[in-house]
């Protein structure tokens, strides 16, 4: 097994997390979180690839993290106010119960 | 190949715990450390650039809001345990979850990646200042609009509506 | 324009860091135990009792035991017993003295109403403060032996009011002799003619800027009534 | 914690004008229209938080119970009586002389003008004259302990605001010269126990007044100073004015006095009022506020300081000699006839009164003091409400509350 | 640069570490060298913290006129003979090592219903965090334990932490005072990253290096021969250098942005429920994180270990580092005598409506100055101070707006 492959494989477990986290848990906030984890996980793809995959540009994988973590950071944003403003409206953030769109 | 085992350790174990714990507060903690797990790992592979941007955005911004959150949707310092889920739908949860793996992995170990480059690519910070500012400009934009908006966005949905006050 | 007020604050501390190494109103600081202020004269802490004599403190304490003081005082931290005997007095004339006479000063509150309401300067308020004790009972409380303090005590921590008031108790002491000699005079005289003795006797007043307040006319009214006593 | 389950309609704080407006006109608390309801279920989670009695900013052992929404103070109750020492009872039980130590300790940084509301109660109900020497010094030292007040105050609410004790000590090295002078007066710094009924006990000295008088000409220059540090400052400008505003007419139904009402812009100073004293002999101004929040509570004992620095130059000119005491005065044994009197004076937190009956006795049927901070107490929840839990620090501040009194 | 590169004093910790060192096989060298690094970090920076904690109760006692701790000596010192006049007491420079011995020997109190993992590890994070920051600090001309490409971005990532663990204290603590403030902590100390990170960008575009060994070289040489290059002495860098200093008082939680421990408020804040060796921890901390602040505020706008003359570049440079940082540090403690605290809502306030536009005209600002480069120094100087100051005025006139001294009536 090279590097690269042990990478991956990390990288595949953590969005197998992720995607347990954000399937199983019934928390708003917490499956906001896993779909970060999984987010992560793609990042760590592309370092892995940068690292160890065939030479392109010296900086393309690096180009692709910035702008992935600058959007998620977008994304945890407006997905956690989202969450505070279900808040307002229900008393309860658990995603069942939170099935209507207007409050 | 150790210091490999040890972050990839760090972050899977922190992964795992901190999506099962029932103390929110706790598990948001857990995702940090998960977060500086990755930019060690991605120090580890060299890209120390992406590894600061990795600390400052995730450890210093998102976790931030996340324990805001946190703290703006409890009703006690009680209030944080998490009723536990339902069984059926963790079973589900996590047979996708290892469903999904497993292909993942398979495909991962099945595929010929050939030689690897042992040599870490060499990027300067003037070099990647240069190819943000140059090549991706478009890119740096819409990035920077997006988090505008984004910014915008998340003080008008999360600011309490006056009308609203019923 | 923003910040000049904040400027201006800094200005100031940074005039008070500096003016601290020597301007002295600007360190205002005593270092205590090595350094000691001058107490003012008037300073009161704890009451103390005046005795004429330095050697034998117990025989000559002005206190005759009233009880006045007693009486008054606010937080009732006087307790005093009166003797069974009679021992004479600067004067020569018997009088009572206080068998037991104790100030708890853990109570007493050094308001100095006792030293306004003695009508024989018998107690005067003490300028000693460092009288710190490991036992909050026993220590506190004040016995006979332990307030007992000459007069030349008195005249070195009050020297204005000290003379005063021996100025006015030798006056009084001297016309107590006076009224005594007369009175045996008088005796003397109406044993040999019955007729109405020479009654102009001089008595002292205090001076009217007289440091301690001015008394009431004497002892001569023990009509004050007891206010009810604690349950001790 | 429990918010919803608290639905009693005492909890209950409308958005806007009060419950029952046509009830007490002036006492409907104004809170801001941010405040909401404390059991309104929708918005977010209270927080009940218990401030003292052993709080860095309670001036003692007083007790805020401060329900807060976020930062915001939704609903706070006063809790005292840590300090309760049986005041009254303990006049009643005591001779009229005996209780005049126990006026020192009432408010216990202005012992000297408790010391003259009291004599004042004792010499109406006795008709006991004053000669005219003791009413100087009498005057004097109101005036001196005026300032020592504000300036004391003014450190403690700079220290409120989170300075870290600078103003403060400024304001006990100047407290600590008046402190000095009363103490080679009277024999004791806090405690003075000096007033009597029918005049003072003990005569100043000329040095004395010399003293004073250099007290005086210097005491200008430190609050110069000290307004630099503090008045203008952008910290302090942003902290107060606005800040726990109480309306005229509030002030007037809950009976506020002192500069707290004269800073809400009602012109009442007892020294103007009852004119008692030599007071009405001499010239000087009362400054009124004309917000009533914080910021004219500071700047209005800034003023009268300065106003009271103008009246003792005036006094100190003229002080005529003669006794300190009436020679007829009786202070052991006093019995008055029966009768009742109510002394009141212009003490520097605000009216300071004693109200006495006597019944021939020599302690007296009944002895009521009418303590200024208490009576300022009252409105603090109405002047904090809508404001956050820091500003209720600096309100508590600005009201000028001493324990001691407040609780008796 | 100058002849004076490899004078002794200069090169001499340098020349210490290899003597110390060089004998190893290579990879041991290097962790050796790193260690020693490590400790030299350690040793220094935690008695100079020592020594903070007196000189601030000092210097704050003489700004209130009182002479501040002057009793607690060091056995042994009265018999020497030149220090015989103190009695023992060296002017207090015990009290450090008196305060460290109390602190280690109270009582350590953890709450029965507080979170007890996050109560232990929050001090302890919080305190690797601040030391982490001083990796990338140049102390001195060879003087930077790692160099880092990116070390500047390196310092606020590491620096980010330390909010979270405040927030772990806050919390872990099961206080209501403590938790409010966590709120404060993490409100204040996320709305101030922004400008602080956003004062240093203009540097950092002008020297264009990201590393600190860069942004000291770039501001290495006079103009004329006698106007130092720093870059506090350009508009935009002095405007920065406020901004920077500002953020870093409320990044450290000192006064008059000391929100999160407002002890006149919230009693101790999130440190109410420590005591013994953990508030010790959190205060040592504290020091610190100002102490790394202030160490990156000189390395970026005040020339780094530069000297300010020519001519004194005979003294090393490590020592020109400490003036630098020293003077700060006194700056620090001269605001924290002086100022009262600020609201929660001005803080904020402050940071979103007045630093965070004040930065990006700022930035702004940097741009023309880099595009004038060919005008004369002092006409540009001129057009930037004024790019900056106007702002400054209109945005402070509407910060204070209707908050005007006011003049009152009286009633004779």
């Amino acid at each position: 097994m090279n590097p690269l492959q042990l990478c991956l494989i990390l990288s595949s477990l953590l969005f197998a997390v992720g995607l347990a986290a954000a399937l199983a848990r019934t928390h708003a906030i917490l499956v906001l979180l896993g779909v970060e984890l999984m987010l992560n996980a793609a990042n760590l793809n592309f370092i892995a690839f940068w690292r160890y995959g065939p030479p392109a540009s010296p900086a393309d994988g690096i180009m692709f993290v910035v702008f992935s973590i600058a959007v998620a950071a977008a994304e945890a944003a407006v997905g956690l106010a989202l969450i505070i403003a279900v808040y307002r409206h229900q008393k309860n953030i658990r995603l069942q119960e939170a099935n209507r769109l207007k409050g | 190949m150790i210091a490999f085992a040890v972050i990839a350790l760090l972050i899977l174990a922190s992964a795992s715990l901190a999506m099962c714990l029932r103390n929110l507060v706790h598990s948001v903690l857990l995702l940090v450390a998960n977060w500086a797990g990755i930019a060690v790992f991605y120090l580890w592979a060299g890209a120390e650039f992406v590894a600061f941007a990795q600390l400052l955005v995730y450890v210093g911004a998102v976790s931030m809001l996340s324990l805001f959150a946190v703290l703006l949707t409890r009703r006690s310092f009680h209030d944080l345990d998490i009723i536990p889920e339902s069984v059926s739908r963790a079973t589900w949860a996590l047979l996708t979850a290892g469903a999904v793996a497993g292909v993942l992995i398979g495909t991962i170990l099945g595929s010929p990646f050939g030689n690897v480059t042992e040599a870490a690519p060499a990027v300067s910070m003037r070099q990647l200042g240069e190819e943000l500012a140059g090549t991706h400009v478009a890119g740096l934009l819409v990035v920077g609009i997006i988090l505008t908006v984004a910014l915008l966005g998340g003080v008008v949905i999360a600011s309490k509506d006056k009308e609203d006050k019923s | 324009m923003l910040g000049s007020g904040l400027l201006q604050g800094l200005a100031v501390t940074a005039k008070n860091l500096v003016g601290s190494f020597h301007d002295p109103a600007r360190y205002t600081t005593v270092e205590y135990p090595e350094v000691k202020e001058q107490l003012p004269e008037s300073f009161r802490n704890f009451p103390f009792l005046v005795t004429d004599n330095a050697t034998d403190p117990m025989g000559a304490l002005r206190c005759v035991a009233c009880q006045i003081c007693e009486k008054e005082c606010p937080p009732q931290c006087i307790y005093i017993e009166k003797s069974k005997d009679k021992k004479p007095d600067a004067t020569g004339k018997p009088q009572l003295y206080p068998a037991v006479f104790a100030i708890d000063t853990s109570v007493c509150m050094s308001c100095q109403i006792c030293v306004e309401v003695c009508p024989f300067d018998a107690i005067k308020m003490d300028q000693e403060f460092e009288i710190a004790t490991t036992d909050r009972f026993s220590a506190l409380l004040l016995n006979r032996e332990q307030l007992a303090k000459p007069n030349t005590y008195f005249h070195q921590i009050r020297p204005t009011e000290a003379a005063e008031v021996d100025g006015r108790l030798t006056a009084e002491r001297k016309a107590a002799e006076e009224k005594a000699k007369a009175a045996a005079a008088a005796k003397a005289a109406a044993a040999a003619a019955p007729k109405p003795a020479a009654s102009a006797v001089p008595t002292a007043t205090p001076a009217a800027t007289a440091p301690t307040a001015p008394k009431p006319a004497a002892a001569a009214t023990p009509a004050v009534p007891t206010p009810e006593k604690p349950a001790p | 914690m429990s918010a919803p389950s608290e639905n009693s309609p005492s909890a209950v704080r409308p958005p806007s004008s009060g419950a029952d407006p046509s009830a007490f006109p002036g006492l409907t608390s104004a809170p801001g229209s941010n405040i909401r309801a404390v059991n309104d279920p929708f918005h977010g989670d209270l927080l009940e938080v218990s401030m003292g009695p052993h709080h860095p900013s309670t001036h003692g052992v007083f007790r805020m119970m401060v329900t807060l929404d976020g930062e915001v103070v939704v609903k706070l109750k006063p809790v005292f009586g840590y300090l309760h020492r049986n005041h009254e009872k303990l006049g009643e039980n005591t001779t009229y002389l005996a209780s005049m130590p126990y006026t020192d300790r009432l408010d216990y940084l202005c012992s000297m003008t408790n010391n003259w509301a009291y004599a004042l109660a004792v010499e109406k109900l006795a008709g006991q004259p004053v000669p005219e020497r003791a009413e100087y010094i009498r005057l004097i030292l109101a005036e001196l302990t005026r300032l020592l007040n504000h300036v004391c105050l003014a450190g403690f609410l700079l220290q409120d605001c989170g300075a870290s004790g600078t103003p403060l000590m400024y304001a006990f090295r100047e407290r600590e010269k008046i402190l000095d002078l009363f103490e080679s007066l009277s024999g004791s710094r806090m405690m003075c126990n000096y007033q009597r009924f029918g005049g003072c006990r003990i005569d100043p000295s000329a040095e004395w007044l010399d003293r004073v008088r250099a007290l005086v000409a210097g005491f200008p220059r430190f609050l110069d100073e000290f307004e630099r540090l503090i008045t203008g400052n952008e910290i302090m400008m942003a902290r107060t004015p606005g800040v726990g505003c109480l309306s005229p007419k509030l002030a007037i139904s809950a009976g506020i006095t002192g500069p707290m009402l004269r800073a809400a812009g009602v012109d009442y100073d007892l020294r103007k009022v009852d004119g008692y004293g030599i007071y009405p002999r001499y010239k000087f101004r009362v400054p009124l506020g004309a917000h009533g929040d914080t910021y004219d509570r500071y700047m209005i004992r800034v003023l009268e300081m300065r106003e009271s620095l103008g009246l003792l130059e005036q006094v100190m000119k003229d002080i005529p000699g003669g006794p300190i005491m009436d020679p007829k005065a009786k202070l052991r044994g006093l019995r008055p006839k029966a009768g009742e009197a109510y002394g009141r004076i212009e003490g520097p937190k605000g009216e300071i009164g004693f109200f006495l009956i006597s019944d021939g006795s020599p302690n007296p049927y009944r002895y009521r003091v009418r303590p200024p901070s208490f009576v300022n107490l009252t409105v603090l929840e109405d002047l904090c409400l809508g404001h956050t839990i820091a500003d209720a620090v600096i309100i508590l501040g600005s009201i000028d509350i001493v324990l001691g009194e407040v609780d008796r | 640069m100058s002849a004076t590169n490899d004078a002794f004093l200069e090169t001499f910790p340098v020349t210490l570490r290899d003597a110390a060192t060089n004998w190893l096989p290579a990879p041991w060298n290097w962790l050796a060298q790193g260690l020693i690094a490590v400790v030299a970090v350690l040793a220094i920076f935690g008695s100079l913290f020592a020594i903070l904690t007196l000189v601030e109760r000092k210097a704050l006692g003489r700004v209130q006129n009182r002479p501040g701790p002057n009793r607690t000596g060091l056995p042994y010192t009265a018999r020497l003979p030149w220090l015989k006049f103190t009695e023992g007491k060296i002017f207090g420079l015990g009290q450090p090592m008196a305060d460290g011995i109390k602190m280690l020997t109270k009582e350590d109190i953890v709450p029965r219903e507080a979170d007890q993992v996050l109560h232990f590890i929050a001090p302890v994070a919080m305190l690797a965090m601040s030391l982490m920051t001083f990796a990338v600090i140049p102390f001195g001309r060879n003087l930077v334990p790692v160099e880092l490409d990116a070390s500047v971005l390196y310092f606020f990532a590491a620096g980010a932490a330390t909010e979270l663990a405040v927030f772990m204290a806050g919390w872990g603590s099961r206080n209501k005072f403590a938790l409010l403030a966590a709120m404060r902590a993490l409100a204040q100390l996320i709305s101030y990253e922004l400008p602080l990170i956003l004062s240093f960008v203009p540097v950092v575009m002008i020297a264009g290096s990201l590393s600190t060994v860069g942004i000291v070289a770039a501001q290495s040489s006079w103009h004329w021969g006698f106007i130092p290059h720093w870059y506090v002495l350009t508009p935009w860098g002095f405007a920065g250098f406020l901004i920077f200093m500002v953020s870093a008082l409320a990044e450290s939680n000192r006064s008059p942005f000391d929100l999160p421990e407002a002890e006149s408020e919230l009693i101790a804040g999130h440190l109410t429920e420590y005591s013994g060796f953990k508030y010790a921890l959190f205060f040592m901390a504290e020091y610190l994180g100002m102490t790394a602040l202030s160490g990156m505020a000189v390395t970026l706008f005040l020339g780094g270990w530069n000297a300010p003359l020519p001519f004194l570049q005979f003294i090393p440079s490590y020592v020109w580092f400490a003036v630098k940082l020293l003077t700060l540090l006194m700056g620090f403690i001269w605001i924290r005598a002086t100022l009262p605290r600020l609201r929660m809502d001005q803080l904020m306030h402050l940071s979103w409506k007045f630093l965070v536009p004040l930065c990006l005209v700022n930035l702004a600002n940097t741009t023309v100055w880099h595009l004038t480069a060919s005008l004369p120094l002092a006409v540009r100087w001129l057009l930037c101070a004024v790019i900056i100051v106007a702002p400054f005025t209109l945005i402070g006139r509407s910060l204070t707006k209707g908050v005007a001294p006011r003049t009152y009536r009286y009633a004779e």
